[in-house]
């Protein structure tokens, strides 16, 4: 997934986007209780390595985004998990930026808290082996949505900045189009993975 | 391989030397400094100093540009896309099927050269921020400026165990090619893929348990302390006032720059 | 070493515990460890000794298990979980989940700071445990740079440096190699001589006769309790707990049957040599062995009950085959 | 099981490979094993095992590593290196890398659908895998939720399936309780007298006599080469890499000291079955064991020889003692 790199948007959206960022973290960080930190720290861990992976999808290779699964697993402390995320991305691979470190949150983060109303209305509560397919669905159904809400969101801060982004907004989409199936895809099996396997994980 | 941006955190210069909790809100600051310029010839001082800045740090240009390659096949598109456009605005250059490609003009290159040069540069001054100082006392700095202590365990505890599941997947993967399986563009090896990785995560969660039991059995009852300190002395000052006062500099010129030769593009 | 005081270290009674997802992993456990005992907890795989263990120091607790163990003397409060390490330390397994700090002189240090310690003191004691395990010095690497041998050690000590009373192990000479097996055995031998009280979670039944003076048995409940001799004399039981005996033992009934004239078997090959010293003293300086009608119907009896995967297909053979022998 | 043909199973010829961070960790490598052969590898820990191991189906190559290995008379080519497991299965030592499916089944029948297998032959060879290793019906069972030693067997069935010539296991009995290891050892066998290729990485050193015809060391290169009972003779070599000799064999020593005659020493209890059968049927039907003037120093220097920890230090000790023994 591209984040935005540093100087490419207008100062008052990257600068809307911390804010944006510190209330949600701030609000985020509330709900955590201390014995989430391991727990969360090792799934962003995983969240970062697992979208190292990079798979051919015709022409192009594509790494997941996972931002609609962390989203379905972690609800509201999906966001600090995307946050650190990012910034260890952008700090060791220099991918995204500094100073849009916070825009780039709020267009994977607020994707994922509505992946989490997706699939938790969709769901339901009481996931299990033998709701697995519904899982699944509506696993695939958030991840699609959410990729497809961190485009809108790119697209239009793009977009906002300057006409002269318009060719480069269309360039962005119209390559990530088939990430939006592989990410479905992509949620769809995990979900319906941790039904079988795991199903104690979706009630933590 | 998980990179390793700290490959050269050991290396003896001045930055290496300077407190790391100064070091990361001066180069940050002058990071946002330049990222707010919209003036080229401010810009390229910027790069300058990014450049000044690797080579007083001792870190290899090589091994910078080759961690830097990431950035510019994503800035590079903008480069070549911003100076022309689909619209009938500018001067027309091409056109295929029904499709015009012209060119905006001077201007939009300049715009597109700043943007370009702001975004290098950013990433180039990650490299004396971040690469001067092992990833661990970097994150103990973060802790010295007071960032949220649950948010600080976070990158602690994320970056020890991203290698741990690198190791982990890495293994995973192997196990999949050594049973004759091979990534092709097809659904098999998507959703192959996607159970190894939900498998990682399955783990994942059982590994967190245990590090958390492991924690609880070690005393922890909520926040983490270590031993190590910092100390700032007159130098750290130094250092910062220097980098932050160019930082400064650098939009005090802006600001006079907007009013003197505002809607003139620079004369480069 | 025995007991320096009467002291009981540990009481466990009636301990009962089942997983969220209904696995039963403990029924009815009760034992009792005193102070400076070192205790091997063997079982097979899946027998609850890694659940065991997190009881010890109140991370695991329910409602069934409420009041179930006392540790010096004081029943566990699950609110004063975080003040446990002082008494007692537990090693897990993976050391990977031990080393969760970026340094490890941060990991050795986690659990004195955590338990207030002063921090001259915690550097005193950092630089102490790293140096009992072979590691001085190490206190700037990097935990995910260490080989495996030297991260079970590393584990170690991250525990010792809270100086607690009662050390429990989970299986910490897996996966080694040779030598750092035997360096490990070394440092565990070390901490049992100086009094502290320890008990090993081990498969290894070849190293437990110089570590343990005691064995206990875990099979979901208790199923064997006693000293390392008299848990090793009970192959039935042994057997069907899916266990071993050490491999002297197991060559000392062979030799029996070769007329070898013992009725203590040795465990190790230190005790064997003063088995073997002791037996020809009494021998008037000699021994003989010999081959006699039944030896070898009697050498495959005693081998014949180690061979786990057909054990009876196996004793209906040897019977058998001893009848036909006895034939001849 | 001695090879049935002498063709060639693995040719490894000078193999080199330093991982990209720099550790050189394989170094002028150079071996070959006939089809048929059951193969010890030992070494100590990070001594290149796994990534010798990685080589041999070319997950793991590198410029300098090009040519240096054929399979059953082929070189390895990499871009080719998901048809290998037709001729070489490999067995990694955490059975949690290899169950990467839900079921058990299906984990199973990846590898053959890789390959291309038809359906049906497919589902017998499931079936037939899992019935290999004690695990027959388990098709719908969840891999995650398999005990640990049954992990480990199915994640050899995963590689059976496939019916590879040669297979090669890292660390096969590594975290077993005895019961499952005795187990594991037996399917070795079964594999061995059907005549498979084996490689089996292993710091079970009392494992290998009833496994391997051959031991070779590593220690980045290769250090030693041989028959079980060569490699385990030179003691010295051993010592060097870290290593130990099985037990029995360690005892047998011992029993040298107090006047055993045996030139050739047993490596597992059966082989010291034999030894003593044999000795005594030589020495008219007894055998006589006395303490002479240097048992003791002749058994505390054999002892010595294992302990890895001061192993200098002990010897300047015996050394002492041993004058001061023949002093008396
Ligand atoms: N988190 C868990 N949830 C459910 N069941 C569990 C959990 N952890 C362990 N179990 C089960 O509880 C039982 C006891 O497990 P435990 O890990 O204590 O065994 P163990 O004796 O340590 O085995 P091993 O020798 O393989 O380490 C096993 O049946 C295991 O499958
Ligand atoms: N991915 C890697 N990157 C860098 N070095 C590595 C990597 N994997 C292994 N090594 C190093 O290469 C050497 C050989 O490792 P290897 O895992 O092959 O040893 P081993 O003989 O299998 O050891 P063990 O008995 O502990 O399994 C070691 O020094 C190890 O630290
Ligand atoms: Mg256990
Ligand atoms: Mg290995």
């Amino acid at each position: 997934m591209v984040h935005i790199s540093d100087g490419v948007l207008a100062e008052w959206l990257w600068g809307g986007g911390w804010a944006v960022t510190a209330v949600i973290l701030a609000y985020a960080l509330s709900k955590m209780r201390n014995e989430d930190v391991p727990r969360l720290s090792v799934i962003t861990a995983a969240v970062f390595v697992s979208s190292l992976v990079h798979i051919s999808v015709g022409p192009t290779s594509v790494h997941f985004i996972l931002n609609g699964f962390a989203g379905v697993m972690l609800g509201i402390l999906a966001y600090p998990c995307i946050f650190v995320a990012l910034v260890l991305q952008c700090f060791l691979f220099g991918h995204g930026g500094v100073t849009t470190i916070g825009i780039n949150a709020v267009n994977m983060g607020v994707p994922a808290l509505i992946a989490y109303l997706i699939f938790k209305t969709g769901a339901g509560r009481g996931i299990g082996p033998e709701t697995k397919n519904r899982a699944s669905l509506f696993g695939a159904i958030a991840g699609g949505v959410a990729v497809v809400l961190a485009l809108l969101f790119l697209a239009a801060e793009l977009l906002t900045t300057g006409e002269e982004f318009l060719e480069t907004t269309v360039l962005v989409v119209s390559t990530h189009i088939p990430i939006i199936a592989v990410e479905a895809i992509f949620t769809g099996v995990i979900v319906g993975f941790i039904a079988t396997v795991e199903p104690e994980l979706f009630r933590r | 391989m998980i990179s390793e941006i700290d490959r050269y955190a050991s290396l003896p210069s001045p930055i290496h030397r300077w407190d790391p909790r100064f070091r990361l809100v001066s180069i940050f600051t002058l990071i946002f400094s330049v990222v707010l310029l919209y003036n080229l010839q401010l810009v390229v001082t910027g790069m300058i100093s990014a450049i000044i800045l690797v080579y007083i740090s001792k870190i290899p240009f090589s091994f910078v540009l080759s961690r830097m390659k990431l950035v510019f096949i994503f800035v590079l598109p903008f480069f070549i896309i911003i100076p022309f456009t689909l619209t009938n605005t500018g001067l027309e250059i091409a056109s295929f099927g029904g499709i015009t490609v012209s060119y905006r003009g001077p201007e939009s290159v300049e715009f597109a050269a700043m943007i370009v040069l702001k975004a290098l540069t950013a990433v180039m001054l990650i490299f004396p921020m971040i690469g001067t100082s092992r990833m661990d006392i970097t994150i103990k700095a973060l802790e010295g400026l007071h960032l949220p202590n649950k948010l600080v365990q976070m990158f602690a505890f994320t970056y020890r165990y991203i290698f741990v599941l690198d190791d982990e997947f890495t293994r995973t993967d192997r196990a999949l090619t050594s049973r004759g399986f091979k990534k092709r563009g097809n659904l098999y090896t998507l959703t192959t893929i996607s159970k190894a990785i939900a498998m990682l995560f399955v783990k994942s969660y059982e590994r967190a348990d245990r590090v958390f039991y492991a924690m609880r059995s070690k005393g922890y009852a909520g926040t983490i302390a270590t031993l190590h300190e910092f100390h700032a002395g007159r130098q750290d000052w130094i250092n910062a006032a220097f980098v932050v006062g160019f930082a400064i500099l650098l939009q005090v010129a802006a600001t006079f720059d907007a009013f003197g030769t505002s809607g003139t593009f620079g004369g480069l | 070493m025995a007991a320096t005081s009467t002291e009981i270290a540990i009481h466990v009674s009636d301990l009962n515990y089942t997983y969220p997802d209904g696995t039963v992993a403990l029924e009815q456990v009760s034992f009792e460890i005193e102070r400076g005992e070192s205790v091997a907890l063997v079982g097979p795989n899946g027998a609850g000794k890694s659940t065991l263990l997190l009881h010890l120091n109140g991370i695991l607790h329910s409602r069934k298990s409420r009041g179930a163990i006392e540790i010096l003397g004081d029943p566990i409060d699950p609110k004063k979980v975080h003040e446990m390490p002082k008494k007692i330390g537990i090693v897990f397994q993976d050391p990977d989940d031990m080393l969760f700090m970026p340094l490890l002189g941060d990991d050795v240090a986690f659990g004195p700071i955590n338990l207030g310690v002063e921090k001259v003191e915690v550097k005193r004691r950092v630089a102490a445990s790293l140096e009992r395990v072979g590691l001085a010095g190490y206190e700037n690497r990097v935990s995910h740079h260490l080989s495996g041998g030297e991260k079970k050690r590393a584990a170690i000590a991250t525990v010792l440096s809270m100086e607690p009373e009662i050390i429990a192990m989970d299986e910490p000479t897996a996966n080694l190699d040779p030598k750092s097996r035997a360096e490990l055995i070394e440092i565990l031998k070390t901490l049992k001589s100086e009094g502290k009280t320890l008990i090993i979670v081990t498969h290894d039944v070849n190293a437990i006769p110089e570590l343990a003076d005691r064995v206990i048995v875990l099979h979901r409940t208790i199923v064997a309790d006693g000293t390392t001799r008299e848990v090793f004399s009970d192959t039935e039981m042994l057997l069907a707990a899916g266990l071993e005996v050490p491999t002297i033992m197991q060559f000392f009934e062979v030799l029996q049957a070769f007329g070898y004239p013992c009725n203590v078997l040795p465990l190790s090959i230190e005790g064997a040599v003063s088995n073997l010293t002791e037996t020809i003293e009494n021998g008037d300086g000699h021994i003989h062995l010999h081959i006699h009608e039944h030896t070898h119907s009697e050498v495959d009896l005693a081998r014949s009950k180690y061979q786990h995967h057909h054990h009876a297909a196996r004793m209906r053979d040897i019977y058998n085959e001893s009848e036909t022998g006895a034939a001849h």
